[in-house]
């Protein structure tokens, strides 16, 4: 049936832990928030948002760094959160504490979810378990060509291998971090889509190269692109009053999507 | 071609293929003016009650043991691979939210897709690559496969439950940004 | 065990194998009050008219498709196995690189493309002529076919992730040349 042994040591060393056995920041919200043992919709957020910090501060030194950002932007949240519920006051804030609020029960929810369904799909009959296949013999006449099954991930893999061997170097320095698209227009998606009014560009690019230390120029080009993917899809308008001016970015409202 | 001899020919396609056939690819062992659907709807009732079940998955059609019999088989059993959590559920937020793209696997599951899952996955042909999406960077999507339904003894996406549950939780926690 | 379990059993053992069954072992899997000569007979008489049939090959018994059905089993001797290293890499190469001549196809692969790689792929109709290139002597060159597209269920080229989207989603190449 395969050929594949040696999967799972890859896939068990490179899980992007960067908690002891928890496989990530939601992962180990949702084991806290079992403890709890309530309805996940009635979840003692305070009581959560402590327990997550502890337990961040406790293993702060085992953080990988990859993952480290995930798990400071669930703290982040957590602890704006267990603010607002001392100080419930600016009505705009307490806006945001109940987006947050809803957010990472509707996370957690779908995490369980998916867990079950994982599990249900994992206990059905299998093949080579419980139903078998034929292994009727063909006389060696080999089946009709059009009944030739190769599998288009052998195809990639072939041209990987090849590209891998002549060590085709891809245009990138290794030693120069990069800001990569997919970043930005995560990023993007935060900070324009996520507003309501208009969003300078070059503030965007500081403050993408505040956080992440990369070049600036750098960070101008790939969030530059990233905005022309989204003016493409027309979700995001850009406007400039005269030759050098600032570039300001509006979301476009009412896309109505087919 | 009578009918009859069209079941025929399937059958004999069938009982000699150990991996599911497309139906696509039956039908071009027919004459064109016999409806491919119908003899399978007349094979899958004749082996009903067989020790031999036809079964559909997703397009593809293919013949297996029928479940109960699975006590004549003890030493065909393979071992279970120990697949681990990581990549059974990426394989399940495939199934149930396909076409789905890397970064919204990782979305559900909050950390990142760690190298060799998706590898293990495609090896095992239980995804493939879908269409890529129309969102910005145009990512590649990832889709179940017939095997994948083959191995799990389903006929199609609609034999899992509570799709529409998943569905209505929602794939993209950007949407309540926006409300 | 009724009758009618019986022949399922052997229904699907039979299904199961590639060597004709030895009539004791087949026995072993019945109840003694089984009277296995009848099940057989019936199960024979079953299988007549279809597209397999069951034999009798000495004391054994195996199932075989019947042979006015020959005509669907070429003799063509390509199967999943024997798409070779090199014929899946030319393919790669044509898709990736189309319109792309012979020349540059034995550039990129680093060793010289035999002709029976190509009459494969072109076999198959996975590739075709192109145009020929306007450089020095007017090499020819290949595509890829709508066919190739179809069987790989993409609507274009473009649906094919690139080198860097492969190696994000951690591919590994090791195990493929051991295929």
């Amino acid at each position: 049936m395969d050929n594949s042994k040696g999967h799972d040591d890859l896939t068990k060393s490179e899980l992007h832990v960067c908690l002891d056995g928890f496989e990530g920041p939601l992962d180990l919200l949702l084991s806290l928030a079992k403890s709890q043992k309530v309805d996940l919709k009635k979840l003692q957020l305070g009581i959560l948002a402590d327990q997550f910090l502890n337990y961040l501060r406790d293993q702060r030194y085992k953080f990988k760094l990859e993952s480290a950002g995930d798990c400071l932007v669930m703290a982040a949240w957590l602890t704006l959160l267990k603010s607002q519920l001392i100080i419930p006051e600016d009505e705009l804030e307490k806006d945001d504490s109940e987006k947050i609020n809803e957010l990472i029960t509707l996370r957690l929810q779908r995490l369980v979810k998916i867990r079950e369904k994982a599990t249900w799909l994992f206990d059905r009959p299998q093949f080579l378990q419980n139903f078998f296949p034929s292994y009727i013999y063909r006389d060696k006449k080999v089946i009709k060509e059009h009944f030739l099954i190769v599998p288009l991930g052998d195809i990639l893999k072939s041209y990987l291998a090849i590209v891998d061997k002549k060590n085709y170097t891809v245009p990138i320095d290794a030693n120069e971090e990069y800001l990569f698209l997919d970043k930005a227009i995560s990023f993007i998606d935060q900070k324009v889509k996520g507003s309501n009014v208009s969003v300078s560009f070059s503030n965007l690019v500081k403050e993408v190269h505040a956080l992440s230390g990369i070049n600036a120029k750098r960070c101008a080009a790939t969030i530059f692109c990233g905005i022309l993917e989204y003016t493409k899809i027309g979700e995001i308008q850009i406007k400039q009053s005269n030759i050098f001016a600032s570039l300001e970015l509006t979301r476009i409202r009412n896309v109505y999507k087919v | 071609m009578s009918n009859k001899n069209a079941e025929r020919v399937l059958e004999a396609l069938l009982f000699t293929s150990s991996e599911p056939l497309p139906l696509k690819d039956l039908e071009k062992n027919l004459p064109d003016n016999v409806d491919v659907e119908s003899v399978i709807e007349k094979l899958q009732k004749h082996y009903e009650t067989r020790g031999v079940n036809l079964k559909r998955v997703g397009n593809s059609i293919v013949l297996r043991t029928a479940k109960d019999l699975d006590h004549l088989f003890l030493t065909k059993k393979v071992t279970r691979r120990n697949i681990s959590r990581a990549a059974r559920e990426t394989l399940a937020i495939i199934a149930y939210h396909q076409p789905v793209t890397k970064l919204e696997i990782e979305e559900i599951r909050g950390v990142s897709v760690g190298s060799g899952t998706i590898d293990l996955l495609m090896d095992l042909e239980w995804i493939k690559f879908g269409k890529r999406k129309s969102s910005p960077g145009r990512p590649i999507t990832f889709q179940i496969t017939d095997k994948f339904l083959d191995y799990f003894d389903l006929s199609s996406t609609k034999d899992l439950p509570g799709v529409k549950e998943l569905k209505d939780l929602g794939l993209s926690v950007k949407k309540l940004n926006q409300k």
